[in-house]
């Protein structure tokens, strides 16, 4: 019981950070905002995966990736693909010149679905895709570049090139990819109308589900003498190399680890827009992500979703009403969280709640003293 | 190649040759400020293709109050104009140091965050000031068309242009960091902070007037442009991971190490762009580069230090 | 388009229904009683009102969507100006089934997700009786979905690349075949050409305009397509391309290079001396719009085709042009999607006022009789076809060092074929 | 034992170069350390001292000669498996996690879970814990066991790293200036753990200070431009002109 107490939910200011988060998105949105705003805030938490991945990787590992994009998008891409198959049954395509395959292939000539899209038939293998396929790819990445001790700026620039040379890539064989368009115009999944409003709820649950399950994970991770390497590493590389360890292996671990937390996102934005496109992979979207944990707070598994949600929600809001100023906005959000609030949100809140929290205590148990407690040498993470 | 003459096939190679060298003094001139800024500072300047912007609006803005003012001075602004571009963007990036990169100089992955910040503020300013719209300046006519060097062969007057600037301020650069007492105090700074300050130099100082260097460069990048392509508001964005690549392929400090990347990477892209699809040329540049980077992470040309 | 024959002429665009011919016309086609009825403004607010959208007694609810930010505003601006000059001169004429016309405006920021978020917002919850947007070919894949599935209206306006046919969209641009067709039929009469290299941005509109016209090339002129390349879309590097057209010296260029790119390959064309005294070039990518940032010296005596030139001379583009230039300043242009979104309310008002009511399967279902047409378009004058897309005419322009085209080649009426037979 | 003539020696380094752009920072050197040795490597700035630490512990690459410890190479090994084979070393300046508490600090260093999934699932069992209690007494550090280790003074960060190379309990301790910045009382102290510490190791220690030298030194080498100038005990190296010459020609 103290393992699920200490370790996944962080102890007593995580777990009831954990609990206000999970009744605000599993209750209170969905009782208080219509579909249409609800399919919003689904959309938007699938980008706080992403946010989180970074959380892992940037604010304890000390490794900025500017290539997040890429695996969210290669969640996305494996869920299309599945669906696009689907979608793309010889009778709903009988108008095309080869029915049977994707429209988009079928304006580029392509006659014959390309050896890898066929697995993409089976459910069952597109699960296993987007779980093992951006891992993968972050593995190669991972050990060219971290045994070879490529890291801080230069590993940004190289992720972010390889964002690059992704979307290049993609549009440039459309016939296999759907080129800028992306894969669009997905509506069934195992022949159950995605559009619906049902699907629609069911989709936000498991999102939610999965978001909660993510940061339950992570928190082990992070609690866990993994967790204190990571800071460790992100202070001292050296010293951890001189004690013994093998960094590269860390790296290599917890960015997979990212990778795979943001494809589920991706995933998962597949099915709740019903489309993906590269506009997910480039080099804008990976660093709006890491915006949205720069503001939520980098080191806050749960900051960074009331980040991501912040910073979408003035981003509907205000390029409704103002698109002008939208931009001189979130420019100077960045510029402001860097310079003056490192930890973002989530550092705010610890900065003046904390105090009052203890004010609060002070006025009800004004009895009750310091005492040692077991878990003195617990990690603080911070909420 | 059936079907070519040997005159035919010599002039493509040459003006194959020449796409390539235009293409590398392009690389070049955006990578020079970019250079100076990253390998002398270790500041990520990801606003840099904005302040190339600037100097491309600046132009753009002399070309129309000459246009409508003076017609007679029309041939003329844009020599003008690259040295207004110069100082402007100078200016600007003078007052970025101050305002925001200045505190940040501990945290380099920080200021990459905060300069993305900068540009898209300079975006959105961009376009409230100038409009959504591509804009192209009103070019004198000298800087148009193209040299018949022989009848089949066409060299384009803006490329020898842009190459001649390059070399101009690859030479003025090379002058000031090597051969200035200005350089000296700039490269002291870098390689040993505490002790610059230590011996009178006022580091401060120097790090606000290198980054202004590097973002007047950019300026003059900028202006160059306008004689290949037009401007707006999103222009910037298009260059800086080229220029980015240039930089840390080249290994960063180092001038010579950024003259031969840009030579190299050029060639590459053009000679393949011959051969294959333009996406898939690009594709296997990067690839490559990436390849390279993670042998030689410290690029090409990087000195040898001993820690 | 009765409805204009009550109106005065008060104006601009009043004064060019004065056909007789089109009364007849829009009498066959709809009963008289609704065609009173419109006119004094007298339909009872039950039929109308109880269709589930944004429709009042006195008002009716539009959507304009199109990218006021991000990359593509440059080239929607024109669109939702135009779309915005028609709503406004309706509005002058009464309004349509006497409801004024209200709009609500979403930015699309040039990004697909947000073009599907903010459909998806004017369909659901400010229930619009119809949108007028979208621009590229991936943002209306993004929002073809919704529309199809929250049953909304879609007008079109941008020239595309064909192979879509959607209950829900009615496209006023020219499908593929209608642009290129013609224009390599004129460029293969007029300059005799015989060697054609094609070259485009990377993406589906210009490849499957490519594929469309090396298939009438090859199959139809007995020409040959010397070289096909695509450049990724923002790239202004076009050296090598230049040299590889000097080499396979094509008899015409037949180009597809849109945004940022085109001002780069026009201004190294012309460095390069490719100007238009050597060689042909045809284009189906460039407007007024683009000849803005391209600039006219650079473009001067190459062709464009389209449907729609600025300097077309008729009454109807006359009052047109001028109605724009008075709302949205002298300096505007008006380039060919311009044009065809300023034909969308117009199209919408006659299918409404035709179907009698605003409700979405009725005005589809009036629109899909084959018989609503503007004699008033500025390009002279279209019908839509059953198939939701425009009849219209290929015009090919040569441009002239001031940024306006001299129309030199007008075909016949050219019925839309989305799905070209022998061209897939 | 065999009879191979260097199994008497702990570490033994033989014909050791290393260039940099042709110029040698340590040129054939050879040094040997017995067990229970604390050896002492002086000289002056730009000696290559720090450098020999850096090639022991695998930092540096060789260019040629070998490193031997316990009868091992070490010059093919990378840096993690050379501590894992008893290496331990401290830099110049305290490489401690200064966002850690003086508990994660040492926890972290202990030699158990140095895997990823042994660090995911290492338990923090009351074996661990009391041997932090045990190493955390030895370096006078039991009090702040839950302090963040960037708030301890700059001789309290030294000991820390040096309690933290403890808890892996190596054969080989090296040291890079372990006293530079303490206090008088601080140093007294150092002299003290270092004398005690030395019982069943080698330790390798580079230092400036000659009193404190003096104090703990079994074995001195002198390093000059790469080379060895002279080696032997304290009070004899002392005394050697060339030493001299060099120290005051400085």
């Amino acid at each position: 019981m103290s393992f699920i107490y200490d370790k996944l939910l962080g102890g007593k200011s995580g777990a009831l950070g954990l609990l206000v988060l999970s009744i605000l998105i599993l209750v209170v949105f969905p009782l208080a905002l219509d579909g249409f705003r609800l399919n919003l805030i689904g959309k938007y938490l699938t980008y706080a995966f992403a946010a989180m991945s970074l959380v892992l990787l940037w604010g304890y590992g000390g490794t900025l990736s500017l290539g997040q994009g890429i695996f969210f998008g290669l969640g996305g891409y494996c869920m299309a693909m599945f669906l696009k198959l689907e979608a793309s049954s010889p009778e709903n395509t009988a108008i095309q010149s080869t029915p049977g395959i994707p429209d988009f292939m079928d304006w580029n000539q392509i006659t014959e679905l390309p050896w890898f899209w066929e697995p993409f038939s089976s459910f069952g293998f597109t699960i296993a895709a987007i779980l093992i396929v951006p891992a993968l790819f972050a593995y190669i990445i991972g050990v060219a570049m971290f045994k070879r001790r490529v890291g801080g700026v230069y590993f940004a620039i190289i992720t972010q090139v390889i964002a690059v040379i992704l979307t290049v890539l993609i549009v440039g064989q459309q016939g296999f990819t759907g080129g800028i368009n992306g894969i669009t115009d997905l509506r069934t999944l195992n022949g159950w109308d995605m559009t619906s409003d049902s699907a629609k709820y069911l989709f936000y649950y498991i999102n939610c589900a999965l978001l909660i399950t993510v940061i339950v994970l992570s928190r082990f991770i992070l609690t866990s003498k993994f967790g204190r390497l990571l800071l460790a590493i992100r202070d001292k590389e050296d010293r951890v190399r001189f004690s013994g360890y093998d960094v590269a292996n860390f790296k290599i671990f917890i960015f997979c680890f990212a990778a795979l937390v943001s494809a589920i996102g991706g995933a998962m934005f597949t099915l709740q827009v019903g489309f993906m496109s590269p506009s997910f992979v480039g080099i804008v979207p990976s660093i709006e992500m890491v915006i949205f944990a720069a503001v939520g707070g980098r080191m806050s598994l749960i900051g960074v979703v009331y980040g991501t949600l912040l910073i979408n929600f003035g981003k509907t809001t205000f390029s409704e009403s103002f698109p002008e100023l939208w931009l001189f906005l979130m420019g100077g959000t960045f510029i402001a969280v860097v310079m003056f609030f490192p930890n973002g949100l989530a550092g705010l809140w610890e900065e003046y709640s904390t105090p009052l929290m203890k004010k609060i205590r002070a006025k009800i148990q004004p009895s009750v003293t310091a005492k040692p407690s077991s878990s003195s040498y617990e990690t603080k993470e911070s909420k | 190649m059936g079907g070519y003459s040997y005159d035919e096939l010599g002039a493509i190679f040459a003006m194959q040759g020449f796409s390539g060298i235009s293409l590398f003094s392009v690389l070049l001139l955006m990578a020079l400020g970019l250079a100076i800024i990253f390998g002398q500072m270790g500041v990520i300047n990801m606003a840099h293709g904005e302040f190339m912007a600037v100097g491309a609006y600046t132009t753009y803005l002399l070309s129309s109050l000459t246009e409508t003012y003076f017609p007679a001075f029309l041939p003329y602004y844009f020599l003008f104009s690259i040295a207004a571009a110069f100082v402007i963007a100078g200016v600007m990036g003078y007052l970025a140091e101050y305002i925001l990169i200045r505190h940040l100089y501990s945290r380099p992955l920080d200021t990459l965050l905060a300069t993305w910040g900068l540009s898209l503020i300079m975006q959105q300013s961009f376009r409230s000031l100038f409009g959504a719209r591509e804009v192209s300046p009103t070019l004198p006519d000298w800087l148009l068309g193209a040299y018949p060097a022989t009848d089949m062969i066409d060299i384009p007057i803006n490329g020898l242009f842009v190459l001649a600037l390059t070399g101009v301020v690859t030479l003025g650069v090379f002058y000031l960091m090597f051969k200035s007492s200005w350089g000296l105090q700039v490269r002291a700074t870098t390689q040993n902070r505490a002790m610059s300050g230590a011996v009178g130099i006022n580091t401060k100082k120097i790090d606000r007037y290198t980054f202004a260097l590097g973002c007047g460069i950019a300026g003059i990048a900028g202006a160059a442009f306008t004689t290949i392509a037009s401007t707006g508001p999103t222009t910037g964005s298009l260059y800086i991971v080229d220029t980015f690549m240039v930089v840390v392929f080249g290994g960063a400090a180092s001038l010579f190490g950024t003259i031969a990347s840009a030579f190299s990477i050029a060639q590459a892209q053009s000679i393949l762009e011959f051969f294959i699809s333009s996406s898939m040329a690009k594709v296997f540049t990067l690839f490559v580069l990436v390849l390279i980077l993670m042998f030689k992470p410290e690029g090409l040309f990087a000195s040898k230090v001993r820690r | 388009m009765s409805v204009n024959l009550f109106t005065p002429q008060k104006s601009s665009t009043g004064r060019v229904i004065r056909k007789p011919r089109s009364l007849l016309k829009s009498l066959c086609a709809i009963p008289v009683s609704l065609v009173l009825a419109t006119h004094i403004g007298l339909v009872s607010a039950a039929d109308v009102n109880t269709t589930g959208l944004a429709v009042t007694d006195t008002e009716v609810t539009v959507g304009i969507l199109h990218s006021l930010t991000g990359t593509m505003a440059i080239s929607e601006t024109g669109a939702q100006q135009a779309e915005k000059l028609a709503i406004k001169q309706i509005n002058e004429m009464g309004g349509i089934l006497g409801r004024q016309i209200k709009i609500v405006q979403e930015d699309g920021a040039s990004d697909w997700p947000t073009f599907a978020e903010k459909s998806r917002k004017l369909l659901v919850q400010d229930k619009v009786a119809a949108v007028f947007g979208a621009w590229t070919s991936a943002s209306r894949k993004a929002i073809l979905p919704v529309f199809e599935k929250e049953n909304g209206l879609l007008y079109y306006p941008t020239f595309y690349e064909g192979l879509e046919q959607s209950k829900n969209v009615i496209y006023t641009g020219q499908e593929a075949t209608q642009q290129i067709l013609d224009g390599l039929n004129w460029v293969a009469k007029e300059k005799k050409a015989k060697t054609f290299y094609l070259i485009g941005s990377d993406y589906i509109w210009p490849r499957t305009s490519m594929k469309i016209a090396r298939k009438h090339i090859e199959n139809v002129l007995g020409g040959k397509v010397v070289g096909e390349e695509y450049k990724p879309l923002g790239d202004t590097q076009f050296g090598s391309v230049i040299n590889k057209i000097r080499l396979r010296k094509p008899d015409v260029i037949y180009a597809a290079v849109v945004g940022g790119s085109n001002v780069a390959w026009f201004k190294q064309l012309k460095a390069a001396g490719i100007t238009s005294k050597k060689q042909t070039l045809l284009t189906i990518s460039v407007t007024e719009d683009e000849v803005l940032g391209i600039g006219g010296e650079n473009l001067e005596g190459f062709y464009s085709i389209m449907k729609y030139f600025q300097s077309q001379d008729n009454a109807n583009n006359k009052a047109f042009v001028a109605a724009f230039k008075e709302m949205w300043g002298k300096d505007s242009v008006i380039g060919d999607v311009t044009q065809a979104a300023y034909l969308g309310p117009w199209l919408w008002k006659a299918a409404v006022e035709k179907a009698g009511s605003f409700d979405i399967d009725k005005v589809v279902a009036a629109s899909e009789e084959g018989d609503i047409e503007l004699t008033t378009a500025p390009e002279g004058y279209v019908k839509l076809d059953p198939n939701h897309h425009l009849w219209s005419k290929a015009r090919v322009g040569q441009w002239m060092k001031n940024g306006q085209a001299k129309v030199v080649y007008e075909s016949e009426l050219i019925k839309p074929d989305p799905f070209p037979e022998g061209y897939q | 034992m065999s009879s191979m003539t260097n199994t008497d020696f702990s570490l033994s380094i033989e014909d050791l170069t290393v260039s940099f752009d042709g110029f040698k920072a340590v040129d054939s050197l050879n040094l040997y350390i017995d067990k229970n040795e604390l050896h002492v490597v002086i000289g002056p700035n730009g000696a290559g001292k720090t450098t020999v630490l850096d090639l022991i512990c695998g930092k540096t690459k060789s260019t040629s000669g070998s490193i031997k410890f316990l009868n091992q190479e070490l010059t093919t090994l990378s840096e993690h498996e050379i501590v894992r084979r008893g290496v331990g070393r401290k830099f110049q300046t305290p490489s401690i996690y200064e966002n850690l508490s003086v508990f994660e600090n040492l926890e972290v260093s202990y030699p158990e879970g140095r895997g990823v999934f042994g660090s995911l699932f290492f338990k923090r069992s009351t074996k661990v814990i009391d041997e932090i209690h045990r190493i955390a007494q030895e370096i006078m550090l039991e009090s702040e066991l839950e302090t963040e280790a960037g708030l301890l003074s700059h001789g309290q960060k030294q000991w820390l790293e040096i309690g933290m190379l403890l808890i892996q309990d190596p054969q080989l301790l090296m040291l890079d200036e372990p006293v530079a910045g303490m206090s008088v009382k601080e140093r007294e102290q150092t002299a003290v753990l270092l004398n005690k510490i030395s019982k069943g190791r080698s330790v390798l220690v580079i230092e400036h200070d000659m009193e404190f030298v003096a104090r703990i030194a079994h074995k001195v080498t002198v390093l000059h431009q790469g080379k060895i100038l002279a080696a032997g005990k304290m009070e004899d190296v002392q005394k050697d002109p060339k030493v001299i010459e060099v120290y005051l020609g400085h």
